[in-house]
């Protein structure tokens, strides 16, 4: 689950990390009223779950209240790769001096988080890291153990830095390993780390995702959960609150099935026959009638969807439940498209009969389910 | 002649008295698992399918010191404890069924478990299938049946579609596992390819990827290095979107590794067969043994 | 540092440990009004740092309000075992049906915490642990993994506890072992652990010290040791904010060393010539002068003293700090009693040429010394 | 021929620049000590005493690898943390004069020494000296001398006044330490008894406890067990006022120990010799040597 920018940059302030003087505005009168507070030049900066808000004009710069609240009233109007701006954050524009890299995520590979410095940190830090990889550093942190004093200071030597800017470095480091475990988070980062004129430094941009499974600690998070704000679209949320995962594509082939490399093997197979997935939808383990109903209907809300493909291989998931489900789906379903049932696994006998019933054909092999379904979307175009 | 698991694994079951702990408990026990103890913290005294359930996998050890693997299928929030118990009693093989497990506990247990040596498979895993021996998860057993080809996968249905390919084909399966569908998991393809090169009941290994992370780029490193005997892989998601990005760090981290094309030139160019749909490995593996 | 009852209570509250409603009060009349808040029978406790307030009369109950005035009335009239009683706790009294033992602290041996359960718990859990030690259960906790929920769970079984009730104990060792661990405790202990008739576990007292070394992360506990409240007398805690460890004895020669072994050894050496130490002075490693003279201010202060033993070996500690701090503090005392010295090791020259210039006589033996000193007491009584 | 250090000891000083590491990294040199590095981080590049200054150990181990010892000045705050990192860096020598280092990071790094094996002398010890050949601390150097006597202490300054007795009655000593005077410290009784035990160049050992605790109890145990070389044992406070009762756990965890004349009854029944005055200890090595 990604933070706000704001968000973030509360839980960077509750273990000491310097931030920019700031405050957060849902109007732009509110906006002038803080950059009158502030007294100072101050960026506008749009408070989305998505990156790249720069680059759309997410942030701009004033010098007055009155500055400040038109460029307010525009981000406010804007809408960044999706995502409609509700609030932006107005914040003490900084001299910059230098501008470094910090961040902590979790290396899949090794298993443990790592942590990255680099003196070339800013928006290009992953050309940085691309063709001039001896420029970022990391280290590996023991989970255990967490990150000790030394080794961030190792770290943050090993960035190229020296003398107290190091322990400096190391200092900020340590605390963001502290924003980190506090948060249960898979990554957070700072992003320009800023070196002011004066030597101060100051955390221009924070990022904190926090890890999904985690968020029964975290109770302040469920709560916003809770109230429906995400980086998903509509649709995802709707299928993530119902315990499934969806995901919209491009295509016209809805894709149902149960375990994640299972659908994506079913959109590989759809496309090698050369259809096209509009998206896929995991079910999720164990899933009951209602869920697999629910599925059905959340891939029918794309107009594009003019065939479906349900493939069921039963483990945990039992093919009676997702036969039941089917039925009751298509009693209420708003469009009346081609459904391609491909079914084997658990209580396969008892879903077979239970589609008998209902007089819905079913395939056993995926490969000839996957060809069947691009027959069907040919047929009609 | 197997790997793993094997008609000499004596299994605790972690989570006996719940749904699932107690329908896979008894899926298990027709299997022919010799299961001989649960537990659920609270419920000591209690029987589930005639296994005595205890509070503690260190009390069942009292009564049962032969008890060397488990299979947990305690809730998400108690999962990460139930598995610390288990690597404290000493048992290694651990099958980890459940899922939405915090990810730093994750990181946690398997560092522990790779300090004593004790193999975590999952988190979020179907388990592990030794087809005739022992069945240490939740797969549909019908679809392996006993042979000579490993079979090791990061997805759970999909080790059952391409176990149903096979079976269907005629090649049995020496032991078939999941290595769990979590972006943390305990034991990774190497972990497995290891096994499955030293194991003389094993002809060829037979490896299902996906997209994301760089555990097939590893095996395809490992497999150039080490491994003779033959591998064929599969990959899904070809055809799946990028993921969203996890931040700058994310990128920095895991490179140019992740998609589908990547994965499939690294095994490639490690001497793998890679195959283009499940079914496909029966011709695969015609050709090659 | 111990902590006031209401103070470790505030710890418990914060991870979640039940606690019985509550006031605390300086005066008779706030006891009252938290009395008539509470509504319920209550119990009044003297909230000082010292054990057995209960068999010295710290503890009282009351029924009503008025009851409660005149309680609070008497307690905080109240010194016991030294400390004058300047607040009570005002708890609601509860129904008991058992009392439970649940403590954490430093086993010193095995250099691990350890955690102690007992059914048997109350004012004499001592007894218990003397004659049914099988009725203690402990647990060691390896200090990086921390306690875990299924070690919780068998010291709760070891202590004789079965299904929901030893879940609910673990529940509550784990708690303790979050304030443990949140407090750089030493020991932290719920004695007892009450069990009501209804099933309910609360906290009826809690104790909680806190490592002095580890005051540094905990700003809250320095603040209030500035305020100079502490469980030590005012010599005690005068000698301690100068950096020494001093303990009032019952003797009449003053001790004065670098050292606590030293200190030790010099006690017991003047024992064994037949004299009584007047106190234990230890003036730490790497004294200065001004350290020496402000030991030899705070000895002088207890007017018991006849003599003063200076036992100085020179290791961090330099003779010639030492020397010239005797000398400081001579041009000051108090009372002029006669000072043995015993000097050698690190600048044992250039301290006997400091002694020689101020015509002060010094050995080199701790035994010669002892004797000598026991020798000036019994020449004047 | 001695324990723990030696004249082919390897030293890095922890805290180098401060005032207490600078003056004892002197003393040290003067003594004949093998210092090869120091550190303080943030001020690599400078020099002590003619000693190269690093910003950490390992950088120091990268020019030096021969370093296998340490000794920390470190402050109280920053100690914990210097420990990490020497034990990080494979040291199996730590001499840990700081005090007042909080003791739950104690317990921790103590842990970890015990799992790797290296041994921890203090925290707040005077540290070890091996007269003659090597002085990892900040011991008066010259009331030592060598010689074939173990001398093992909880306390720093007492350990000096005995070495003095020993010293001035012609016993020399093989090597000294102090355990530390903190509640918990890295190194016991038994381990040093052990070490000597095993040491050719010591022919009896010098046991200085006092009050407080169970190592003198656990020594004695062990000298009973397994100890054949003769023990002298003194134990200061037989005349100290007991400590400050910690809470009822205190009382349940030490039990009937920690009081002198415990201490000194069960190290008599163990078969050491227990004096009175640190100046019996000539006396009594006279007796047994």
């Amino acid at each position: 689950m990604r933070l706000f920018e704001y968000e973030a940059k509360d839980a960077f302030r509750q273990v000491g990390i310097p931030l920019p003087a700031s405050g957060l505005a849902s109007t732009a009168r509110e906006a002038a009223r803080i950059t009158e507070d502030l007294a100072c030049p101050v960026a506008i900066k749009a408070q989305i779950l998505a990156g790249g808000r720069g680059k759309a004009g997410g942030i701009k710069f004033a010098d007055t209240p009155e500055a400040s609240k038109e460029a307010a009233a525009k981000i406010l109007k804007m809408t960044i790769h999706g995502h409609p701006v509700r609030r932006v954050l107005i914040e003490q524009r900084l001299e910059i001096k230098q501008e470094i890299y910090l961040g902590i995520t979790i290396d899949r590979s090794e298993r443990k988080p790592v942590a990255i410095c680099s003196a070339m940190g800013g928006v290009d830090i992953e050309q940085v890291a691309e063709k001039h990889p001896e420029k970022i550093a990391r280290s590996w942190i023991d989970p255990i153990l967490g990150l000790r004093d030394f080794e961030a200071r190792q770290l943050a030597k090993n960035a190229g830095f020296e003398g107290r800017t190091m322990l400096q470095v190391a200092g900020l480091l340590l605390r963001l390993w502290q924003v980190f475990i506090k948060n249960d988070a898979e990554l957070t980062e700072i992003n320009p780390l800023i070196v002011t004129p004066d030597g101060k430094f100051i955390a221009a941009d924070a990022r904190l995702n926090v890890d999904d499974n985690s968020l029964f600690r975290h109770q302040a998070l469920l709560e916003r959960v809770g109230a429906g704000i995400s980086e998903k679209t509509k649709l995802e949320q709707q299928a993530h609150e119902l315990g499934m995962t969806y995901v919209e594509l491009e295509g016209n082939i809805g894709i149902i099935g149960n375990g994640a490399g299972l659908v994506m093997a079913t959109m590989d197979a759809v496309k090698y026959y050369g259809g096209a997935p509009a998206n896929f939808l995991d079910v999720g383990g164990g899933a009951t009638a209602e869920r697999m109903s629910n599925a059905l209907e959340i891939v029918l809300s794309h107009p594009d969807v003019e065939a479906v493909f349900i493939n069921i291989l039963g483990g945990i998931t039992r093919c009676d439940e997702m036969a039941r489900g089917i039925i009751d789906a298509q009693k209420t379903l708003p469009r009346d498209v081609p459904i391609v049932i491909r079914m084997i696994g658990t209580r396969e006998k008892e879903g077979a009969e239970i589609l008998a019933a209902a007089n819905i054909p079913f395939l056993n092999s995926m490969d000839a389910a996957a060809k069947r379904v691009v027959e069907q979307v040919t047929k009609r175009g | 002649m197997t790997i793993l698991v094997d008609k000499t694994t004596k299994v605790i079951v972690q989570g006996i008295t719940g749904r699932e702990g107690h329908f896979h408990t008894k899926a298990m026990l027709d299997y022919g698992t010799t299961i001989l103890a649960g537990t659920t913290p609270g419920k000591s005294g209690q029987e589930v399918e005639g296994i005595p359930v205890f509070d503690s996998v260190v009390e069942a050890k009292e009564q049962f010191p032969e008890i060397n693997a488990s299979i947990i299928f305690v809730p998400a929030r108690f999962a990460a404890d139930a598995t610390y118990e288990a690597l404290d009693a000493g048992l290694t093989i651990v099958s980890l069924i459940t899922e939405h497990i915090p990810v730093h506990e994750e990181m946690r247990f398997i560092e522990l478990a790779r300090r004593q040596g004790s193999y975590i498979v999952g988190p979020n895993t179907p388990g592990i299938i030794t087809p005739g021996q022992c069945k240490l998860g939740i797969m549909p057993a019908h679809v392996f049946k006993p042979g000579r080809v490993g079979l090791i996968s990061r997805s759970g249905t999909l080790t059952y579609e391409v176990a149903a390919s096979l079976t269907e084909a005629g090649f049995g399966q020496s032991t078939a596992l999941g290595l769990g569908g979590d972006p943390i998991v305990g034991m990774s393809f190497v972990d497995a390819l290891k096994l499955f090169e030293a194991d003389d009941g094993t002809d060829a290994t037979v490896l299902i990827g996906e997209i994301g992370g760089s555990a097939e780029e590893a095996a395809a490193t490992y497999i150039k290095k080490h491994i003779s005997k033959p591998v064929i892989a599969y990959i899904a998601g070809r055809t799946a979107p990028k993921g969203k990005r996890m931040g700058h760090a994310g990128a920095i981290v895991s490179g140019k590794t992740g998609t589908a094309d990547g994965k499939i030139k690294a095994l490639r160019k490690a001497g793998a067969t890679v195959i283009d749909r499940p079914i496909d490995v029966d011709e695969a593996l015609q050709k090659i043994l």
